[in-house]
């Protein structure tokens, strides 16, 4: 099993958590990222995700390494899901354990934040009236610029 | 040869997921600017770039048998 | 299947977090906690947990009617596990989804902590040589003033 | 008749874990010290007390029919 990478097919959350279960681990913090339906007054039909499959597993693999270097002793482990995704279908799991509670849950929103950053994965919205690859009306999106960025959320 | 990959609204605006380019060595940003002109989509100023699988700057020089991605603003999650 | 809930057989992560799916949620934080072997120089052998049970759903059931409250359209679900637990069992499961992910990470922290601090669940270590109930060693522990303690780690 | 029910450190201090009380009406306090000087386990002035699963205060008065349970310090989790 692969602790980091993109799949087409729906994600089995159980598999993502196990690959984190360690002796040393007293926590686990899961992020699932779900479609929602609504969004302010505009409701979603389905979403597309498109992604550049190598590049994004490196990169999710650069988060958990990131997370290793920041809380020792964590695990991590991340799956990200593309193509066509239904309303409440799972597009993401993430899944960090660490020795103690504080650390797992400020990891795995530390793992969110940084896949809406630089993971080259991207979501199309379908409306009723209309279709939107999303980050594309962001004008000088910028990516690189060290923290991520908390308040956003395009989620 | 070098590889040029589109993605998103990049891909549907170029009409093609793949380009080739018949050149032994290009710099990013001279190859940006061509696209957009050749292409009319504003869009690849906007874009990060990699080549071969890593985030690399509009200076760096893409050669022969690399591959390049254009990058835009990522939405996943 | 009840949202809240005290359990003697292993803890099916998936059931918990299938009762807070929702078409308006975006997010879903699951914390997880498990049973770690060593906690600093001590090597546990397994847990053994008790708890009043009829109380202690009702105090879970409290804390997610406090989520709701304090993060409008949440959905929570808590099953605690009791019994003897070895090492890496899951012995609690807590699930929130929110529209927006910042809530989601927030909302299961608070439970967590809330139970660690209102829920009649007691914990008991074996070591190799010897056995305590944790919670017993603290002395006016206090219990009921207000806040949860974020820096207390006894997960 | 009233049922007094114990946990986890006090249910092995005390060796039951289940009381009967013969009586009427008994206020929490004064139950406490009577549990602390019958039994000589100085736990019972650190937990808290519920009446019928909900948490009570030491000046409450549990009546025939009551449940209460003594609740150590909690350990969830």
């Amino acid at each position: 099993m692969k602790e980091f990478k993109i799949v087409k097919e729906p994600i089995e959350i159980q598999h993502v958590i196990d690959q984190v279960v360690d002796p040393n681990c007293g926590a686990i913090s899961t992020f699932i990222g779900t479609v929602r339906e609504m969004t302010k007054e505009k409701k979603t039909l389905y979403l597309e995700y498109d992604a550049y499959v190598p590049m994004a597993e490196k990169e999710l693999k650069r988060i958990g390494d990131e997370i290793k270097e920041k809380w020792p002793d964590s695990k991590v482990a991340i799956t990200h899901r593309i193509g066509r995704l239904e309303i409440t279908d799972v597009a993401v799991v993430i899944a960090v354990s660490t020795p103690h509670r504080a650390a797992a849950f400020e990891a795995s929103r530390y793992a969110i934040e940084r896949i809406k950053e630089i993971v080259p994965i991207w979501k199309k919205e379908h409306w009723e009236n209309g279709e939107m690859w999303i980050g594309d009306q962001l004008e000088q999106h910028s990516y690189r610029d060290g923290k991520p960025k908390m308040e956003d959320e395009n989620d | 040869m070098i590889k040029v990959l589109l993605f998103a609204t990049l891909q549907e605006k170029v009409g093609a997921s793949e380009l080739s380019l018949e050149e032994n060595a290009i710099k990013i940003s001279d190859l940006k600017n061509r696209l957009i002109e050749e292409y009319d989509v504003q869009e690849f100023s906007n874009c990060l770039v990699a080549i071969n699988e890593e985030y690399a700057g509009d200076n760096d020089i893409a050669e022969s048998g690399d591959t390049i991605a254009f990058i835009p603003p990522v939405s996943g999650g």
